[in-house]
């Protein structure tokens, strides 16, 4: 037991944020948020600098990084408010790594470790459910039908579809840039580039069963929970630094009791969700973490992120909603985050689900 | 005791309805915002014409001389429906002239307010004077028959579409900080004034205000040199009847329900979110008890001393939960913003008002002062 | 529309207040609660003063007030901790006034007002649900049977007792203090004298159907939610006396920002409270108000018992908790007080399942 | 990164479990409290015969010289199994002997608290001196040989049942607050002392402690003289990486969780019900992530600035929210004390600590000291 980051993992985070501060200001960020498209140029050094196969295997073109290392990856660079599908794309990887077939495997991975390619899962229908999902492959190996709620579904070239076959659930890979395939944008509290997806007759590939899907729904809870963490985070950050700096009634707001206390709170909201969620995290990476596990920290990090970055407005005052500082970006795509692969209500829901099964508090 | 309300308010509630209920069908028949605009411009034309705006102004002041129970319900029915009118104009300017201006201030303002062609900004906070609204240091000098202006205002919001700017700015810099401040009317297109925008994560518009060397004639100081604090703190009392009324929470409570009944007949069985909705509506109620009890101390002609301050600090946070947890409760869909239509539940007025929500909980005074003004003024608690 | 007290209800206030802080001192609780029986001397003097007639009709030996006055009368007297049955000897007199048939009222009514009789509801059953009883009347006119956790059960001399003829529910009036009438007293944390009653073929007049079941339960939620408001008001101004004058660091604590806003807090919550439990009582009073917002007001008052008196204590540190001291009285009565007639969960729960109607929000 | 514990700590709970499960069994046959002191006594003894007392202490020091986790694991099991063991004396008195008593003092007082003849009560609290525990006004006057002590203790819980008092006093009062403190142990059959009881509303006995002229040896001081506020400010690391186990919040849970399985199948049912419980669950996860956290920062032989006060807060309120919640969903169920065998649920046990809860809210250091804490030394804020 240590949760201390490791050698590798402080790299990490050490050299993204060093890579985004001095490589990403955020007048990028407000460029590449208004053009509605996702960041291409950070996409492609992203690849270049390695990080995209972290958690691939090296004969992938990866680094054989595990899963909470690309959990270090995704918070560093969530917490410079990027707009590039890496959580997407780690959960699409991911899971094709350890699901699909060695061929299927072989011949995307090293697309998506070099960048060429991006692939997103594409689960949810109209009902927004992860449980409920209808689309049938035929029996000439093509689907039809429509995802919604699709990240970055407009700009990958492949999706990981969630559908069945003979009434077999499954995820199925399907090339996105084809007549078969039509996006249309929704727009979204994070200003997250999100579609919904039509499919015609879209040639699908056969990627894995129940199990695969599974894991596929954990891994997308838990990286869009790193993203509640990381923006919390950010917000707590530039708080202290914007209350300890504010002069109101001569003195610094941070000196004030309430205002420290807000902050007391924030901290230890933020502390215990990146506990929550990485432990989570690297069990799911063993097989070891089950849903109960991974709904309590998705649900406890869905609440911090929109508790902590409301706050931070809060003790902001004015200067935290104007759209020229950047504290915005961290508590809309921290709401969004936390309304991603389940909500805290509904993942509330999942722990009720399995309340009585006894739990091992050590 | 007495949890009746009156007929006559019942009365003019049935009234208020109706006229809610017309405009807002015009307002979802507008195109766009000028269409909008155009459509605020007749209810308050129509508001005026029955006496509304100043339902419960003192007669001798030209107003109707009913209960502040009056203002109560209608500023109750116009936040449910969703329809601005007056605002801070008619609301705290007015009042404010009414109380402090000269004869002749009064005659060039007023009618133009009631009217609805004169609009103010305000001009309050200062990028170092926020919560600490004593330290402003925008300067006005006596300059022969004028007042020069000198400084920088900031979340002037309207401060771009209003005729006038109601100006606070420092006349004694000797002066204790509470001492030394004035009062100031200032038609917004005087030379010297720069209007900045600030945008903001509401989608909402405020300023920034720029003076160099703005000049303007005596009789623009309104009220007494030197105590604008007092003139700006002794408001009308009828005003302060619904700081923050339920009206709209309420509506977005009911729409979020309406939606799930029709939309989300499985969820809407769940217990899970029919408690969560349980909570949001005993939080509402906790709300509308907070905004009578107010009420009811400002129609016995008495002055509250902290229940303003709860209903605004609950009123606030309230807008925050209750927004979250629907988006909460809509999940995916929660999180879609207005600009889609069809696929956006209650035309994304949830996700709106949360991203709006922070506003409230700083502006008007801090909940962290609001809650120090309910401790010492309220408890008695010491200094 | 008006929240203030009437001429009326400021008297009741004023003249219970000065009454009970000349002749009530704390001592006397405590003796009162050790000795695990009500406190008689004390019950003998409200008849005396006319107190117990408060909502009695003239006729029947009363003042004919109203409950709204009756709650004034119970707010005022807890806030003294006294251990008398005045909230269920409210609740069963005007239940009996109100439904039971004209002869019956008669015979009873002005032996409650002058205290001689005092009679208490008898509702629970093993479920402790209001919605759940059993005991048949039996064609003989007796009843024979359990009831739990019966406040005052065993000092009374007549039970309320919610009961079905033919399968038709309703209220019997019992003569307690008779052999086919058993008590056993239980201890619960509001030391609130309370018992299990067993009835043996005990003799049962009875007084009304469903309507008159209702009224019942309806004010015995809104007297258990005055007993709410009641201690928290108590504790709270308890709290603003003792950290005003409580010096630590070289200043009363109640300079500290953090105890001022949890002061605060605690006014917010305690007057919004009063508000709607006057409010919802005054109506059921004149039969106008439904099961939501008895409901409503009975969950945020319970709400407000739990955290404004335990608020109290953390403010009060040690002092608070020792039993010479007295806001034990108010933390310990206003939790029982909030699990009696309904929970805050309970109560919730019926809100919950009325949610779909629409609202008043005037 | 890494969430595994290693296999000799699982072995060790493992053995941990087999042991408590024993005791639990004896306590429950116990017919009073004299019986149940009896069965303290024997696990007291069991313990220091297996080397668990003293399990993570330096081996220097006669410890078993393990990981700080295998403190952790040993308290989390005795919590979640409700036995007490060892308590301040093992915990907090012989740590602070060991770094700062003289030879002498560690051979008089460490072999009789590892057998548990030598129990300790703590005398810090004073009337005046409760959070702001440096204000504290009992005195120590050397007169020759010896230390004479006046003035008067508080909330000295177990002074009635203890051995020995570790006391604070002051030694110097011209010096400044912190400064000027001294510690001493005294026998509590000092003459000079009288022990007056306090009850609590938590059924739980304290006392108050007076002292007349009470003489004690020159070598009853530890630690050096006006240095006594560093010497318990410097307790050894390995006994805070447990300040607030999980464990009997966590087994209340649990067995409310049981009791509504087995008693109350309708209830449990209920999906409002059920996710109060997730809530719950949630919240103790919190906790066991914040015990953890503290934990990992010890075993890498760090210092945690924060997390302590973070645990502890977070412990302490969750007590509050665990109990009453539990209590609100067994209804009047929850309301029945302990004493009534047989009708309530649990033992009583959340009720017990609902009245007990408030304790851990100020004591310890108030939580609003503790969020200061954070702000000061975890997050950098300025005082």
């Amino acid at each position: 037991m240590d949760v201390s980051l490791s050698e590798t993992q402080r790299l990490i985070q050490d050299s993204v944020k060093a890579f985004v501060e001095s490589e990403i200001p955020f007048s990028r960020i407000r460029e590449v948020e208004s053009s509605g498209d996702m960041d291409r140029k950070l996409w492609k050094e992203l690849a270049e600098l390695g990080w995209l196969g972290l958690p691939l295997a090296e004969e992938h073109g990866g680094q054989a990084g595990g899963l909470a290392d690309a959990g270090v990856l995704i918070e560093a660079l969530t917490r410079r408010a990027v707009l590039v599908p890496i959580a997407e794309s780690v959960v699409a990887a991911a899971t094709l790594q350890r699901h699909a077939p060695t061929d299927v495997a072989a011949d995307i991975l090293p697309d998506l470790a070099n960048g060429t390619s991006i692939a997103v899962p594409a689960v949810l229908e109209q009902e927004d459910s992860f449980k409920t999902w209808s689309i049938e492959v035929g029996a000439d190996g093509t689907l039809t039908g429509k995802k919604y709620f699709v990240d970055y579904g407009g700009q990958a070239t492949h999706h990981l579809v969630a559908a069945r076959s003979d009434g077999e659930p499954g995820l199925y890979l399907v090339q996105a840039q084809t007549p078969a395939v039509t996006t249309s944008a929704v727009q979204n509290i994070g200003k997250v580039p999100q579609a919904i997806v039509t499919y015609e007759g879209a040639a699908a590939t056969r990627v894995c069963g129940q199990d695969g899907y599974e894991f596929l729904v954990g891994l997308g809870r838990l990286l869009a929970a790193i993203q509640c963490v990381a923006c919390s985070q950010q917000a707590l950050d530039m708080t202290v630094d914007y209350v300890a700096m504010r002069v109101q009634f001569g003195q610094p707001i941070g000196t004030f009791q309430a205002v420290q206390h807000h902050c007391a709170n924030m901290a230890t909201h933020t502390l215990a969700s990146r506990y929550l969620v990485f432990e989570a995290l690297w069990r799911h990476d063993r097989g070891e973490a089950d849903d109960t596990q991974i709904a309590v920290a998705k649900t406890q990090a869905s609440r911090t992120a929109t508790e902590v970055t409301m706050m931070a407005h809060q003790l902001h005052g004015g200067m935290g909603l104007v759209t020229e500082y950047d504290l915005h970006f961290f508590s809309l795509r921290g709401k969004q985050a936390a309304l991603s692969w389940g909500s805290s209500e509904e993942c509330l829901g999942l722990v009720s689900d399995t309340i009585e099964e006894p739990e091992q508090w050590l | 005791m007495d949890y009746e309300w009156d007929d006559d308010i019942l009365a003019f509630q049935k009234e208020l309805r109706t006229f809610c209920e017309e405009f807002s069908t015009d307002l979802r028949a507008a195109e766009d915002q000028a269409g909008r605009d155009l459509v605020f411009k007749k209810v308050h034309g129509e508001m005026e014409r029955r006496g509304w705006l100043r339902i419960a102004w003192p007669e001798e002041y030209g107003g109707g001389g009913k209960s502040p129970f009056y203002q109560f319900v209608m500023v109750q029915e116009f936040s449910y429906a969703g329809i601005p009118y007056g605002g801070l104009s008619v609301g705290s300017i007015a009042p404010a002239l009414l109380n402090h201006g000269t004869d002749e201030q009064k005659q060039k303002f007023l009618p133009g307010i009631l009217d609805g062609d004169i609009t103010f900004a305000i001009g309050y906070s200062e990028p170092n004077a926020g919560t600490d609204l004593a330290a402003l240091q925008t300067r006005a000098v006596k300059d022969g028959d004028e007042w020069v202006i000198n400084g920088q205002k900031i979340w002037t919001s309207e401060a771009h579409v209003s005729t006038h700017l109601w100006l606070a700015a420092r006349t004694d810099p000797t002066a204790a900080k509470h001492r030394g401040i004035s009062m100031f009317i200032l038609s917004m297109d005087t030379p010297g004034m720069t209007v900045r925008p600030l945008y903001t994560m509401s989608g909402v518009r405020t300023n920034e205000v720029f003076f160099e060397d703005v000049r303007i004639p005596a009789d623009s100081l309104i009220g007494e040199q030197d105590k604008g604090w007092y003139t700006v703190a002794n408001a009308l009392d009828f005003e302060r009847v619904s700081l923050a009324p339920t009206g709209q929470l309420a509506r977005q409570f009911d729409r979020t329900l309406e939606y799930l009944k029709e939309e989300r007949t499985e969820q809407i069985a769940d217990k899970g979110t029919r408690q969560r909705l349980a909570e949001l509506k005993i939080d509402l109620h906790v709300l509308r008890a907070l905004n009578i009890v107010n009420a009811s101390i400002i129609a016995n002609r008495e002055t509250p001393t902290m229940e303003a301050s709860m209903t605004k600090i609950w009123s606030s946070e309230l807008r925050y939960r209750l927004s979250s947890m629907n988006m909460d409760l809509l999940g995916r869909y929660g999180g879609l913003r207005s600009d889609d239509e069809g696929l956006t539940p209650v035309d994304g007025q949830n996700e709106q008002t949360y991203r709006g929500s922070p506003i409230l909980r700083f502006g008007g005074g801090t909940n962290e002062v609001q809650r120090n003004i309910i401790a010492h003024r309220g408890l008695g608690l010491p200094r």
